[in-house]
C-alpha cells in the first residue's frame, strides 16, 4: 500500500491549497472572516492533524504487513497476545479518550460560539426569507427591503432571522459562520459578525428544486457610516424617472405584467412574489447572482430569463428593442 | 471430499442429486428455490442496476466537468441525481451484498442445504426485481423522482412536486422495503436455526455475523422509512396532514423518520463489506482473525449504535442543543467498533504471511478508503464543523469513500474471491491486479478532490457552478477520475466474463479458505454438501481431520439425509441438532405473488384504489395456494 | 437465597452483561430525546417538563445499570479465563460473549455519560 | 443426535410426542417472531409520531375536534384482549393432541374478534364523519394509528381462519407450527391493542 502513504502526503499538500491559492474566492470555509468561522476552522485543522496521524498509523501497519509478509510476528516481536493488545489499546481505549475530548471541546465548548446568539447580545437583526430561488432581505425597524444582497455593519453582532416562503432552504455564508436551514414554521437564527469589511458570497445549501444551483447571495460588510447611508437610501421610495425614455419605461413596467410580481415602492407596482426592485440599480447582481447587474445583462434577463435560469418563476416577454431599452433605462435609474 | 468416495457413498450422492434436482431451462429459473440460483439472479439483476446508476453518475460528472456546462437540463440533472442515489443504495449495494453474496454464501458457510424459507427467498427476489422495474419505469416516462434521495418535504409535497415523480419514489421504496424485510427475516432464521451441528454462536463465521447484523438492522430500520413514505403518500394523495405547519404538522417529522432509517441504512450498506473483508483477510493472511470475539461484537455493535445517531443529519435544522448532544455523543462512539475492526484487520495481515492476490488488494484499498471516509466521518460528530460542511461536497466525498470505496471495493474483491467457488474456474490474476489499480486510482481521483471543493464552498446537488470560485480544476479531475474508475470496473467484468468460459479449473478450494463453502465442490451441488458437516472451531475447513470424518460419514451414511428433501435444524445459541426439516421444492407461486404485488403498486400509483384492493386480494390468495402445499409427513 | 443464586447463574450474568448496558442506553436515548422534544415543543406550556431533572435521573440510573452490566460481564470473563473463545459451549460461548460484552458495555457507559452531561450543561431549548 | 424426522409425525398423538421432544422453537415460530419484531417497530414509529405531533401542538386535540370517547373503546379492547385466552388454550390442547377442543377454542376466539372488528370499523367510519383525517395533524395520526391496528386485527383473523381450515384435515407438525406462530401473532396484536388504546386516550389524562 505504498500508494496509501502517497495519498496521505497528497492529503496534506492539497488540503493546504484552499487557504493559499483560493483564499479570495469569497466562499471558502477555511478563510474565516469572523470569530465563529475562526473557531470552526481551528476545529477543522486540529481534527485534520489528528486524522492524519490516525491514518498514518494504520497505513504503516498495512505497509508493514506487506513489507514483512514472510514473517508471522510483529516488527516489535510478539504474536497473538501482542496483536490483541494493539486492537484493544489502539482500537478501543485510545480512541475513546480522544473522541471524548473532541466531544467536550467541539460539542460543549465550540458549540457555544457558533450556536444561535442570545437575542440580547446582538445590536441589530436582519430577516432573510428564502424563496424559490432567491433571497428576500428585510431590516426590522426600517422600511428597507432588498434581495440577494445583504448589507451589514462590520464588527457588529447581527442576528440573522431565517424563514422560508416555500420549501426548505439553507442559509450559508462560509466565511462568516456555519449554515442554518430555513424551515417552514420556524425562525432559525444565526450570528453574522464580520471582522473586516468586504464581500462574502453565500449559497443555498439545502436542495430546493430545479434552480437550487442559482440561489446565491452576497453579504456586504460595510463600515458603519456607509451602512447607515445605504440603509437610509434603501428606506426611500423609488426615484422618479428623469429622462423621457425612463418615464416610458416606468409606464411599461406598470402596464406590463411586471408590476404583478415586483414591488417598486412609491409607484403602483405592488407585487410581492418577486424581488422588490425599488433600488435595483444599487445591486451588483441579478437573479440571485446569476448575472451581473449591467444594463446589457439586465436587457438579456428581461427578454429571456428562462435562458439563464430555466424554471425561474419569471417569464420572458416579447418586447420591441425600444420597449426593452426603455425598461432598462427606468430600472437602471432606480438608485 | 466427494473426490475420494467409494460405491456406497457414490450411490448416496446420486440419490441426493435425484432428490434436489430442479427443472432445467427458463422454467427452472422462474420457479427455483435454490439459494445459489436465487443468489445468481440477484447478482445479475443488481449488476444491471449498477450499470444504470453508473451511467447516471457519468452523465452528471460530464455536466459538472466544467462550469456553466450545458449537457443536461436542470430537471434532467435532478432526476439523474435522485435516481443515482436511489439505485446505488436500494437497487445495487444492498441487494448485491445481501441478496447475491448473502444468499449464495450464508447457507454454504453454516453447512445448510438451503435458506430456512426457500420460497420466501424466491419471493424476495421477484419483489425486488418488480420494485426495481417499477421505479425505472419512471425514468422512461421522464417522470423520475427529482427531490434527492432523501426527498425532503415540503419540496416533495404535491404543492411543489405535482407530478408522479415522488409517487414513483414513495411507492417504489415501500415496495422495495417489503422485499428487503422478507430477505432479512429469512437470513435471521437461517443463521439462528440452520447452523451445522457444533457451530455454536461463538464458532459462527464473521461473514454470517455481518449478515445477521445487517438483517437485524433492516428489520428494525425499514419500518420507519415505510411509515414515513405512507405518511407522504397519504398527504400527497388523500389530503392528510403530517408535514405542514399550518395544520399542526412538522416538516422535520419527515427528516426524523427518514434518518431514523437512513443512518442504520449506512451501516446496512457497509456491514456486508466488513463481512467480506473478514472472510478474505484470514484466507490470504493464512491465519485466523485476531480478536475474533471483538470483531464479531463490533459488527453487531455498529449496527446497534447506528440507530442512535440519526439526528446528526439534522444538525443544521436549528434543533435545540440539548437534543443534538445525544446524537453527537453516539456519533462519536459509533466509531469505536470500526476502529476495533480496522486494527483487527491490519494486525491480522501483519501477523500473517499475507499473499497479496487481487482479493486481498481490493481489501487493502477498502481499508484505505474506509479509514479516510471514517476519519472524515468523525468530523461530522463535531456539531459546529458538521453545520459548516453538511450539504457540501465534503459530505459527498465522505460518503462516497464509504459507500463506494469501502462498501463496493470488498464486493469487487469478493467477486474475485468467490468466483472459483461459483464457476469452478480461476479468474485472470494479472488483469485483476491491473483492474484494482485502475479502480483504486479512479476512486481516489474522483472522490478525494470533492473534500476540497466542499471546503471551498461548493454545495451538493447543484447542476452547475460559476467559474469564479476556483472549483474548476477539482471538478475536472473528478470527472476524469470517474472515467478511469469506469475503465477499471469494465476490466473487472471483462475478466470475470472471460474467465467464466476460459479460466483454468479451480478445484474445490483454490485459496485454502477457512470457512465451509470451501469444503464442497466448485460449483457446489444443488444440495451443497453430501454430508452435513460437523464443526469444532471458527475455521472448520482448516480442521482437516473433521473434514475427513465427514467423508467417512458419507461411507456410513450418517448425516447424509438422502431420504428426502431435508436439512437439519438446531438450537439457536449452541447449535445442538434438534430436528430434520423437510424443505419445499421449486414453486411458481412466489413469482405469482410478486406479479400481483407489482400490479397492486401500479394501481396505487394510478390511484385506482379499488382495483388495487383486488390485486391485494389476489396476492393473498396466491400466498394461500403456495402455503397449501405442505411437507409430506406420511 | 434461591433468588440470589439464580441471579449469579452464569447464563443470566452472560446475557445481562451482553445486553444490559445497550438496552439502558436505548432507554436513555429514547426517553431523553423525547423529553427534550416535550420541553421545547409548543405543548410545554401545558406539560411543564423539568428537562434537567429528567436527564440527570436518566444519566445516574443509566451509569448504575451500565456498571452492573460491566461487572457481570467481567465476572463471567473471570470465571472463563482459562477458556478459548471457540471452545465448546457453554464455557467457550460464555467467554466469547464476555470478551465482547466487557468492551461493549464500556462503550455504552461512555455514551451515557457524554449524552447526559451534554444535555445537562447546555441551556434548555437554545437552538443550535 | 436427538433429531426426529417429519416422517414420525402424522397423527395428533405423534405431534404431541414431537412437541414434548423439542429442544428449540421451530423455524416457523422464529419467522413469526422476527415478523412481529418488525411490526412492533412499525407501531413504535406510529405511536412515536403521535407524541411527536402532540408535543408540537398546544391544543390536542385541536379546537373543534371532540375528545376521544372513553368507555366503548375500553370495553371493546377488553373483549379483544380476552380472546388471547381461548387462542392459548387452543395451542396447549393441540400440543396435547386434543385437536377438536383446540379448533373449538379457535372458532370461539375468531367469532369474538370478528365482532370486535365490526364494532371498531363502525366507530372508525362514525369518527371519520365527525372529524375527517384531512382536518388536522391530530385526526391524520388518529386515523392512521387506528386504521393500522384494525388492519392487523383483520390479518390475525384471516390467519386463525386459515389454521382452522388447514387443521380440518387433521394435525401435523407443520400445522402445529402454524398454530403456534398464529397464536404468537395474536398475542402481539393484543399487546398492540393496549398500547394503541393508551395513546388514543392519552388526551384525557
Amino acid at each position: 500500500m505504498r500508494r496509501a502513504r502517497r495519498l496521505l502526503l497528497v492529503t496534506g499538500v492539497v488540503l493546504a491549497c484552499p487557504v493559499t491559492a483560493w483564499a479570495g474566492n469569497g466562499q471558502n470555509a477555511l478563510h474565516p472572516a469572523s470569530k465563529q468561522e475562526h473557531a470552526i476552522s481551528v476545529l477543522w485543522w486540529v481534527m485534520l492533524v489528528g486524522c492524519s496521524i490516525g491514518f498514518g498509523v494504520i497505513a504503516t501497519l498495512l505497509l508493514l504487513g506487506w513489507v514483512r509478509r514472510n514473517r508471522d510476528y510483529l516488527p516489535f516481536g510478539g504474536r497473538d497476545r501482542a496483536g490483541t493488545a494493539i486492537v484493544i489499546g489502539l482500537g478501543v481505549f485510545v480512541p475513546i479518550v480522544i473522541l471524548s475530548i473532541l466531544f467536550v471541546w467541539s460539542d460543549l465548548y465550540v458549540l457555544k460560539t457558533t450556536e444561535a446568539p442570545a437575542a440580547s447580545s446582538t445590536r441589530m437583526s436582519v430577516r432573510v426569507i428564502g424563496h424559490d430561488w432567491w433571497w428576500e432581505i428585510r431590516y426590522p425597524g426600517s422600511r428597507a427591503v432588498t434581495a440577494n444582497e445583504i448589507h451589514i455593519p462590520v464588527r457588529t453582532r447581527v442576528d440573522m432571522l431565517g424563514t422560508t416562503a416555500d420549501v426548505i432552504h439553507s442559509f450559508w455564508v462560509p466565511e462568516l459562520n456555519r449554515k442554518v436551514d430555513l424551515i417552514p414554521g420556524r425562525v432559525n437564527r444565526l450570528l453574522l459578525d464580520a471582522e473586516r469589511p468586504g464581500e462574502y458570497r453565500g449559497q443555498c445549501a439545502e436542495f430546493c428544486g430545479q434552480q437550487h444551483a442559482h440561489m446565491a447571495m452576497t453579504v456586504f460588510a460595510d463600515p458603519p457610516d456607509a451602512f447607515q447611508r445605504w440603509l437610509a437610501n434603501e428606506q426611500q421610495p423609488a426615484r422618479k424617472p428623469s429622462t423621457p425614455q425612463a418615464r416610458e419605461g416606468e409606464r411599461l413596467f406598470l402596464s406590463l405584467p411586471c408590476s404583478g410580481c415586483h414591488m417598486i415602492r412609491g409607484t403602483g407596482a405592488d407585487g410581492t412574489s418577486g424581488p422588490d426592485l425599488t433600488h435595483l440599480a444599487t445591486r451588483e447582481t441579478l437573479a440571485a447572482l446569476t448575472l451581473p447587474n449591467k444594463p446589457a445583462d439586465l436587457a438579456h434577463w428581461i427578454e429571456d430569463p428562462q435562458r439563464y435560469k430555466p424554471g425561474s418563476k419569471m417569464p420572458g416577454f416579447a418586447l420591441t428593442s425600444s420597449q426593452r431599452d426603455a425598461l432598462v433605462a427606468y430600472l437602471d435609474g432606480l438608485k | 471430499m466427494t473426490t475420494t468416495v467409494t460405491e456406497p457413498g457414490l450411490r448416496r450422492v446420486e440419490r441426493l442429486e435425484r432428490i434436489w434436482v430442479e427443472p432445467r431451462g427458463l422454467l427452472g429459473w422462474l420457479t427455483t428455490t435454490d439459494h445459489k440460483r436465487i443468489g445468481l439472479l440477484y447478482f445479475f439483476t443488481t449488476l444491471a442496476f449498477f450499470g444504470a446508476g453508473g451511467i447516471e453518475a457519468l452523465l452528471m460528472r460530464t455536466q459538472l466537468s466544467q462550469p456553466e456546462e450545458k449537457v443536461l437540463s436542470p430537471e434532467t440533472y435532478n432526476q439523474l441525481m435522485t435516481m443515482h442515489g436511489v439505485t446505488m443504495i436500494f437497487l445495487f449495494v444492498i441487494p448485491m451484498a445481501i441478496g447475491a453474496f448473502g444468499n449464495y454464501l450464508v447457507p454454504l458457510m453454516i453447512g445448510a442445504r438451503d435458506m430456512a424459507f426457500p420460497r420466501l427467498n424466491a419471493l424476495s427476489f421477484w419483489l425486488f426485481l418488480a420494485s426495481g422495474l417499477f421505479m425505472y419505469a419512471s425514468v422512461f416516462m421522464h417522470a423520475a423522482p427529482n427531490a434527492g434521495w432523501f426527498d425532503y418535504v415540503p419540496l416533495a409535497l404535491k404543492q411543489y412536486s405535482p407530478g408522479r415523480n415522488i409517487d414513483f419514489y414513495a411507492l417504489g421504496l415501500i415496495f422495495n422495503g417489503i422485499s428487503s424485510t422478507a430477505a432479512a427475516l429469512n437470513f435471521i432464521v437461517t443463521i439462528f436455526k440452520l447452523r451445522a451441528p457444533g457451530m455454536s454462536i461463538n464458532r459462527m463465521p464473521l461473514f454470517c455475523f455481518a449478515m445477521l447484523a445487517v438483517s437485524l438492522s433492516l428489520i428494525f430500520a425499514l419500518p420507519s422509512l415505510t411509515i414515513d413514505l405512507v405518511y407522504l403518500e397519504l398527504q400527497r394523495n388523500l389530503g392528510f396532514h403530517f408535514f405542514d405547519v399550518t395544520q399542526g404538522g412538522d416538516p422535520l417529522l419527515w427528516q426524523h423518520l427518514f434518518w431514523l432509517f437512513g443512518h442504520p441504512e449506512v451501516y446496512i450498506i457497509i456491514l456486508p463489506a466488513f463481512g467480506i473483508a473478514t472472510s478474505i483477510i484470514p484466507t490470504f493472511s493464512k491465519r485466523k482473525m485476531i480478536a475474533f470475539p471483538l470483531v464479531a461484537l463490533a459488527e453487531l455493535l455498529v449496527a446497534f449504535i447506528g440507530f442512535g445517531v440519526w439526528a446528526h443529519h439534522m444538525f443544521a435544522t436549528g434543533l435545540p442543543t440539548i437534543t443534538l448532544v445525544f446524537f453527537a455523543a453516539a456519533s462519536m462512539m459509533v466509531v469505536i467498533p470500526s476502529t476495533i475492526q480496522v486494527f483487527a484487520w491490519t494486525v491480522t495481515v501483519a501477523l500473517g504471511r499475507p499473499e497479496f492476490r487481487a482479493p486481498l488488494m481490493f481489501i487493502g484499498g477498502f481499508i484505505v478508503f474506509f479509514v479516510l471516509g471514517g476519519l472524515s466521518g468523525i468530523m461530522f460528530a463535531a456539531i459546529p464543523f458538521d453545520q459548516a460542511t453538511t450539504d457540501t461536497y465534503f459530505v459527498v466525498a465522505h460518503f462516497h469513500f464509504i459507500i463506494f470505496g469501502a462498501a463496493v471495493f470488498p464486493i469487487l474483491g469478493g467477486m474475485f474471491y468467490w468466483f472459483p467457488k461459483v464457476t469452478g474456474r480461476l479468474y485472470h490474476e494479472g488483469a485483476a491486479k491491473l483492474s484494482f489499480w485502475l479502480t483504486f486510482v479512479g476512486t481516489a481521483l474522483t472522490f478525494f478532490p470533492m473534500h476540497i471543493v466542499g471546503l471551498l464552498g461548493m454545495t451538493r446537488r447543484v447542476y452547475t457552478y460559476p467559474s469564479s470560485l476556483g472549483w474548476d480544476a477539482y471538478n475536472l479531475s473528478e470527472t476524469i477520475g470517474a472515467f478511469i474508475l469506469t475503465a477499471g470496473l469494465l476490466l473487472i467484468f471483462a475478466n470475470l466474463a472471460y474467465s467464466r468460459f476460459r479460466g483454468a479449473p479451480a478445484g474445490p478450494d483454490p485459496f485454502f479458505g477457512g470457512t465451509l463453502e470451501w469444503a464442497t465442490t466448485s460449483p457446489p451441488p444443488s444440495f451443497n454438501f453430501p454430508v452435513i458437516p460437523t464443526v469444532r472451531s471458527a475455521y472448520p475447513n482448516w480442521d482437516v481431520e473433521d473434514r475427513r470424518a465427514d467423508a467417512a460419514r458419507l461411507e456410513r451414511g450418517e448425516l447424509v439425509l438422502d431420504e428426502g428433501h431435508e436439512t437439519p435444524a438446531s438450537t439457536v445459541v449452541d447449535a445442538v441438532p434438534d430436528e430434520i426439516v423437510e424443505m419445499p421444492g421449486e414453486s411458481p407461486w412466489p413469482l405469482a405473488v410478486a406479479v400481483c404485488t407489482g400490479l397492486l403498486f401500479v394501481m396505487l400509483l394510478t390511484r385506482h384504489y379499488a382495483v388495487a384492493g383486488v390485486f391485494a386480494g389476489l396476492a393473498l390468495l396466491a400466498v394461500a395456494v403456495w402455503n397449501a402445499k405442505e411437507p409430506q409427513e406420511q | 437465597m434461591r433468588v440470589s443464586a439464580r441471579y449469579l447463574d452464569p447464563e443470566f450474568l452472560q446475557w445481562f452483561g451482553l445486553f444490559g448496558a445497550g438496552l439502558t442506553w436505548t432507554v436513555q436515548l429514547v426517553v431523553g430525546f423525547g423529553v427534550t422534544l416535550a420541553r421545547c415543543g409548543a405543548a410545554n406550556a401545558v406539560l411543564g417538563v423539568d428537562v434537567k431533572a429528567w436527564e440527570l435521573t436518566l444519566m445516574v440510573v443509566g451509569i448504575a445499570l451500565a456498571l452492573l452490566a460491566e461487572s457481570a460481564a467481567l465476572s463471567v470473563l473471570w470465571q472463563t479465563r482459562d477458556v478459548d473463545y471457540s471452545d465448546p459451549p457453554p464455557e467457550g460461548r460464555r467467554h466469547f460473549f464476555a470478551v465482547a460484552a466487557s468492551i461493549g458495555n464500556l462503550l455504552f457507559l461512555v455514551i451515557i455519560v457524554l449524552s447526559g452531561t451534554g444535555a445537562i450543561l447546555h441551556e434548555p431549548c437554545h437552538p443550535a | 443426535m436427538s433429531a426426529f424426522s417429519p416422517g414420525e409425525a402424522a397423527t395428533p398423538a405423534a405431534v404431541a410426542r414431537v412437541e414434548r421432544a423439542r429442544l428449540a422453537r421451530p423455524n416457523g415460530w422464529w419467522g413469526m417472531a422476527i415478523f412481529v419484531a418488525t411490526e412492533a417497530t412499525l407501531f413504535g414509529t406510529i405511536l412515536g409520531t403521535y407524541y411527536f405531533l402532540r408535543f408540537n401542538n398546544l391544543h390536542w386535540p385541536p379546537p373543534g375536534v371532540p375528545e376521544p370517547k372513553l368507555t366503548l373503546p375500553l370495553v371493546l379492547t377488553a373483549i379483544l384482549v380476552s380472546t388471547s385466552v381461548p387462542v392459548q388454550l387452543a395451542v396447549s390442547a393441540a400440543a396435547r393432541g386434543q385437536l377438536a377442543r383446540g379448533r373449538a377454542a379457535l372458532l370461539f376466539a375468531a367469532v369474538l374478534q370478528a365482532g370486535y372488528l365490526g364494532m371498531q370499523l363502525h366507530l372508525f367510519v362514525h369518527d371519520a364523519h365527525e372529524f375527517p383525517p384531512s382536518g388536522s395533524a391530530y385526526s391524520s395520526i388518529y386515523f392512521t394509528m387506528l386504521g393500522a391496528h384494525h388492519l392487523h386485527v383483520f390479518l390475525g383473523i384471516l390467519l386463525i381462519l386459515w389454521i382452522l381450515l388447514r387443521t380440518a384435515s387433521g394435525l401435523t407438525n407443520y400445522r402445529m407450527n402454524g398454530l403456534r406462530a398464529t397464536a404468537f401473532y395474536w398475542h402481539f396484536v393484543n399487546v398492540l391493542a393496549l398500547c394503541v388504546l393508551g395513546t388514543q386516550l392519552s388526551p384525557l389524562a
